[in-house]
Formats: C-alpha cells, structure tokens, sequence
C-alpha cells in the first residue's frame, strides 16, 4: 500500500492522465514560481486544447512561451500576459482566445474554486468592460460584480520544499498564486526544491497541507530572472 | 516650470503619512519610494506577496524568488511578510492598504480612471490595477496634464476602456496637484512658476480654480 | 444480535480506503478511529483547524494548544499540518475531504439529515455539522434504528429541523448497512443474527430488500 | 513618530475606543486560542450592548462565560455556544438574541469581510432553518445559499508571538479564527505571549502580516482545559 507517499520520479508518472482540452492552472507570477520541468514536459507530450489558467504567459522560448510555440493554448485566462511576440500573433490572429481578468480577481476566482465557493461578489471591475454580462449588484451603497470560481483538471505548482506526504512550504515572493491552485486542482503536481521526509517541516508552517496534493516531483530549476534590477554596493 | 518624474514623485512623497501601508505602481510611482520623508516610516505592499519592499539588490543579494510586481528583483525590509496572491489582494480589496499611487492614460471629473487598455494596440492586461483602484483607501494618480500631441487627458469623461469608476480623488502632474470631487477637478497647488492660465488650458474635465493657487513647495 | 457501539465503529471503518482523508464526529464516528485495519494509513482532520489528528496525549504531552474539534486534548502526527478555521473549511467545503461520519438523530430516504436541534430543547449549535455534510465526497452516517421507545429514526420524512438535504448516501446502525438511493434504503448487510424482519419492523421509510442479505463480517 | 511600533502596554490604551453597542470578533475554539485578558479587561470595562462574534461562548467564569454575568452581549454571533448554564438563561429567557451560523460559514463570512468581499454564495445550510429568508441559487444542477459577509469595530485576537510591527505567528489548533478575525477588525488588537523585536520572525513564516493588526499587547494566560483527555503511557 502507498498510504500518503505521493512522490513520483518520472514527469510521465507525474501527468498521468493530462489530455488534450483539459482545464490547466499553472502556478508563478512571471518567471518566478514557475514548475519548470512540468511545463517543459507538458510541451514534451504535447497536449493540445488547453485552457491554461495562469497570471502570466511566460516569455518567448521559457515558461509558458514554449507552449505558445507548440499552439497548446486554445483558452488563456490570466491578468497579464503580453511579454512575447508570438503572444501577440496568437492573440490578434484568433488563433488563441484571451480572457483578461483582474490579477486580484483571478486569485480570488482560484481560491473560490478550491473552497467550494461557486461565486462571489466583488467591487473590481465594476463599470469597466470585466463586468460587461455579468451581474452586479449593490451592498451598503456600493457597486459590486458576481465573479464565478475557477478550478481545474491539473493544477502545475511550484514549491520550495515537500514532504512525502504532499506538505508544502514555498518561498519569499515565489508563493504567489501556488497555494491557491494547488487547492483548485482536481488534480494537483507540485514540482518542488527539495523533498523531505514527513516530521521535517513544522506543521504550524506548512503553506499548503498535504490533502490539496496529489503528486510531487522534485524538479531542477533554471529560475531565470526577467528583470534583473541591482544597485551598486 | 512643469515637474520633471522625479518632482512628481517628490510631490506624492508629501502626500505620505507616517505608519502608511502603501502600494506603489510602475514607472513615476516606483519612484516615490526614493522621497519618503526622513524620520517617516512607510511599508511598501507589492501585489505579488510581499508587505515591506526594500530597494534593489546589490549584485551579490539578487534572489529570484523575490522580485516586484513590476518583475524587478527587489529585497525585504526588516519586519516584513510574504503572501499569496489570494491575501495580497484580501489585503487590498478589503481597504486595508492606506495609498495606492499608480500612473493613467486618462481620468474624468467624475473620479474615473483609464490606465489599462488602448483600443487598436495590443492589450496586455490589467495586472492588478482594476483590484488596487477597487481596493485602496486612498489613490493618488501620476499622469502628465497631456499628451505629446498637446490634448488634455485631465478630461470631462474619459474616453479610453476605465479601470475604475469614482474612485480618484487626487491626481499630480506636471503642472498641479488637484482633488476630484462634486464632479470636478478643485485646483489645489501649481508647478512652481507654472500659471493656472497654462493648467486651465491643459484641463478640459471642469475645472475649479480658487482665489489664490499656491505653489508646490519642496525641501 | 444488535452491534454494540465498538462494533458498529468497527464496521464502519472497513469503509475506509488506504490513502484517505477522513473527518470523524463526536461520540461513535470518534471511535471509528480504534479499528481502521492494520497496514492502511489515513489521515484524520478535526475542523477546528488540523490535518493529522492523532491519539490521546499521555499526562506529560498535555497541551491546552492542542485540541480537537471536540476541544479534546489530542496529538498530532508525523506529517501533520495546523491552518485556520478558514483553510479547514475550504478544505471540507472545496470536497478534499473524502469521508465524513457522523452521528444523526434521524435520516430520511431522500438522504436529508437532522442532527443538530431539538426544538424545544436548548439549541447549543450547529458546529460544524452542516458544513461537512455539504462538502465532503462521502458521508457515513452512525445512528441507532430506532429511540428508546421503539420508533424508528429511519424514516420517510424527517421531523426535526435538518442539517442538510440529499447528501447521505450509507448509514450503518446497530442493526444494519444501508445505502440511500433512488428515495429508498437499500438493505446491504445486516448485523451478525439479527433478522430481515426486525430490520423492516424498525424502518419506518421504503426499504428495499435484496433476495439474500450478507451478514456483517468482522474480523 | 511611532512608525509601525504598536504595542501598547495597558489593556486601557488597547481597548481605547471601544464603546457600548459595537461589534466585536473574539478569537479562539472553545477556550483554545482566546484572547483572555482582554476579554477581562472588556469585562472590567464593563462595556455593553455588543454584538459578539465568535465561534463559542466561553464556559461560566471562564473566556466569554464572564461577559454573559455583566448581561454585556446583546446579540450573540456564533457556531456552538452552549456550554454554559448562564448562557441558557439568557437565550431562552430573551435577554440575549443568538444567530446559530454554521462554522465554516462564519468562517468564511469573517474571511470575506477581512477581504473585501461583501457576499458569496456556499451550499452549506440549503434546505436548513439557515438559508430561511437567503437567497438561494443553482451553479451546476446544485443548490447554494447566498452568505453575506461579517466585519467588526474591534476585533480581540490571541497569538503565540507578534513582532512590535503587529506580524503574528499562531501556535498549533490555537489559530482557528484568530487570522481571519485579524483581517476583519477595523481596530485589531493581538494578545500575544512573547513580543519580539521585527526581523526575529521568518517572513516566510508569518500568518497575519501586520498590515491587520493595529495594537498588540503582551497577556497572560491561564489556557484553561475544557476536556482533558489523556491516555495511559
């Protein structure tokens, strides 16, 4: 029996299952926080039909670029999402639909899905095209839109460390909107740092508990840096 | 003379009270963080989880963990948190971060903003902007009055895709400092050696002008 | 012969599966936990804000920090996690969860719930009752067939004010398995001597009987 | 200036403000987690006609069991509240309204109010006595209930440590609704058992970030049992 021994060793084992037209978060914002090795080898296997729900759509050539490339994309949902040309070809051309949502609102949205909330009201956006079509109503006087939940089929996350048993603990501003997608996948792979044997990390300081996890692989990580901003010593 | 980037961001400097969470955008607002008031201390809020942004990093201390919502490496104050993106927005949605500065293409009389989307050019999306106009207790806006071409983008009604609706209340250019209220922009300070003559031909939103229109001081 | 209230814990834990993540109610659903078959691992979650909920503490581990959602002082184990109320909730309510038990004072053949209120009696709460039978993948309801009059709580209808709606689908009692579907119980397995006959005299909704009826096995 | 220096050193200069009629969110789960010597000072305060959130109502003598002796609470805001005999008399007799709200809904509704979130809708109560007079609606072929959201004037919370910038650091099964009640408090206050200088607590590590948190008092606590259960060695 495996009990709650979730680590696989191969990124084939780790996307069991993932096929063409599914729903896909990806966690990161930019490059930072990114689970590398799976959307390389997400690009590897070639899926196509995605809808991929992420803040960013990488760069040309790294992160999610890479899936531009291979036209997986049929839907992008995300909040920014314009750092490459191909991006903009796929996106002008119809190739790809985009749908832009409110960085604040795409968080929530996610973090709506993996609570069980199928929606909730919200005062962003009111007034601008993000509300066109959809309700509002208003509360002590103020304005607010109804915003449906997101989930997904798989959840792609990047964590600092793990234990065995799917614990996860992320890392300075590259946590960012992992814990909410790890929640929010039916199905969620957290490529991690280093893995570690359950006991090591403090239960009062795990981000995200073990029961949102269904996978970890420990992954190598390039963390390409997109602005590389220094003051002189 | 109208202010250069760095005198906006000077001027919103004054704006700033001491044990203020705030949330600063990219380009002039980014630069407010280098006016702060001595003896003042403040809390930058970047969206994508962090409570106390400090300055760049030196060469040796570049983390590309942590970076900005501008993408930029950055560091961490001493006292501060980092955060999903989920409490990052709790935290400015619910009203908890006292001042948010952030640029715009355009605002109204009537308090609203475009800043986002330019209809015919690429749109690359509205990042947080729409959560922070929503969210903040207090928005200042850096704009210039106009654009290159000499129109006003101080206007009646805005006429770009909005970002928020009633929610500026003070905007800093160039040329002045003004509140937004009562479906009007109220004239509070001029560019030192700017006339309001040259501020009320720039502003085409309605424009009220006092009696006696100080100068912006500086230190 | 009627399962004592041991016994019926014990059948319920052969309901378990390796690998899963379990919530238990106060009084039998608590006891589940002494009988889950030797070699299987699951993880108990306790609302108040734990994933990993372990045994009594001895004397010496005593800790007024850790308690269950029974605010019993308990252990953690090896691989716990500790998270807000919040978090806990949006764990059962997101359906992360894949087995609740829980006790009940009556259960109708539509699959509706009562078990938090008596009227007429002092309404202590709801707790959270209604959260877990609205949120978790499978939910074991533990209950006697019938009060101590004779009158069973294994009905049509239920009386009392209910907890949830449509949401049970097994219930075991000291008499018998049953599976809700289709707006009837459906006899599975009956407790070691006991006779079809008693079952069907204590069940007060539709009761689908099955040509033969397996007895309850225990190891 | 006092900068983000929030510790206040009197229960006076903590519940500074605090008038009769007011909302108040207190923390803690049955007697774990409860801010206990600001509950005490409230009592010696004697203030009055509150609304009071919290998930329990303490036991007699002991958490909010001694707000109940000085008839402080007018309308009673929780999940389980009966254990205390005190509180019995109160409700049947009128002299105190109760709203039963199941837990993860109060939960979530403290959550939503500390984010700016005014309503959402949940499936936990549809078909109950609490959904009556709720909107209801269908996501999907099922039923949810449309909750909106909790705030309060002050809100007590109880943490393990605060630095003197207000960031917590909650202690085992102790957090439960601190966090939340934290982010939901115009005025928060955070007893705590250690106060540390800023930087000796892992930002990483962090569960409310001072940002919610407007004074934090050092407390003492008894951390009275309410079931002591242990098993032989």
């Amino acid at each position: 029996m495996s009990g709650f021994n979730k680590v696989v060793t191969t990124y084939d084992e780790a996307l069991a299952g993932l096929q063409d037209d599914m729903t896909v978060m990806v966690g990161g914002f930019g490059l930072c926080g990114i689970p590398e090795g799976l959307i390389k080898a997400v690009y590897d296997k070639g899926t196509k039909g995605l809808t991929c729900i992420s803040n960013n759509a990488g760069v040309d050539g790294f992160g999610l670029g890479i899936w531009l490339e291979k036209r997986q994309i049929k839907t992008m949902i995300g909040s920014y999402v314009g750092e490459n040309e191909l991006f903009e070809k796929l996106f002008l051309s119809g190739e790809m639909e985009v749908i832009l949502t409110p960085q604040g609102t795409l968080a929530e949205k996610i973090r709506a899905g993996g609570a069980g909330i199928p929606a909730f009201f919200t005062a962003t956006g009111f007034g601008t095209k993000v509300a066109e079509g959809k309700e509002t109503r208003q509360f002590d006087g103020r304005d607010y839109v109804l915003e449906p939940a997101l989930t997904a089929d798989y959840s792609l996350v990047k964590a600092w460390k793990a234990d065995t048993m799917g614990n996860l603990i992320f890392r300075k501003t590259a946590r960012n909107f992992n814990p909410m997608m790890a929640a929010a996948g039916k199905i969620t792979i957290a490529e991690v740092e280093e893995i570690v044997q359950p006991g090591e990390l403090d239960p009062d300081q795990i981000h995200t508990p073990g029961i949102y996890v269904q996978r970890v692989i420990k992954g190598k990580f390039e963390k390409r840096i997109e602005q590389r901003t220094v003051r002189s010593a | 003379m109208a202010l250069d980037r760095n005198q906006i961001a000077q001027r919103v400097a004054q704006e700033m009270k001491d044990g203020y969470y705030v949330n600063l955008g990219i380009g002039i607002p980014t630069l407010v963080a280098n006016y702060i008031p001595q003896g003042m201390q403040v809390m930058l809020q970047s969206e994508n989880g962090l409570l106390g942004m400090g300055e760049f990093p030196t060469e040796d201390k570049v983390d590309p963990d942590l970076i900005n919502a501008g993408k930029q490496t950055v560091t961490a104050v001493t006292g501060a948190a980092y955060f999903s993106s989920a409490e990052s927005f709790a935290m400015i949605r619910g009203g908890h971060v006292d001042l948010t500065v952030l640029g715009a293409f355009e605002v109204d009389q009537e308090g609203n903003i475009a800043s986002w989307m330019i209809p015919g050019k690429l749109v690359k999306g509205m990042g947080g902007a729409m959560d922070l106009v929503a969210g903040a207790q207090n928005i200042i806006v850096t704009m210039t009055h106009a654009n290159k071409r000499g129109e006003s983008k101080i206007l009646k009604k805005c006429t770009l895709p909005l970002t928020g609706v009633n929610c500026i209340k003070t905007v800093v250019t160039e040329l002045a400092v003004m509140e937004i209220r009562d479906g009007a922009f109220h004239l509070l300070e001029r560019a030192p050696g700017v006339s309001v003559e040259e501020i009320r031909d720039k502003t085409d939103g309605k424009l009220v002008i006092p009696d006696s229109v100080p100068e912006m001081q500086f230190m």
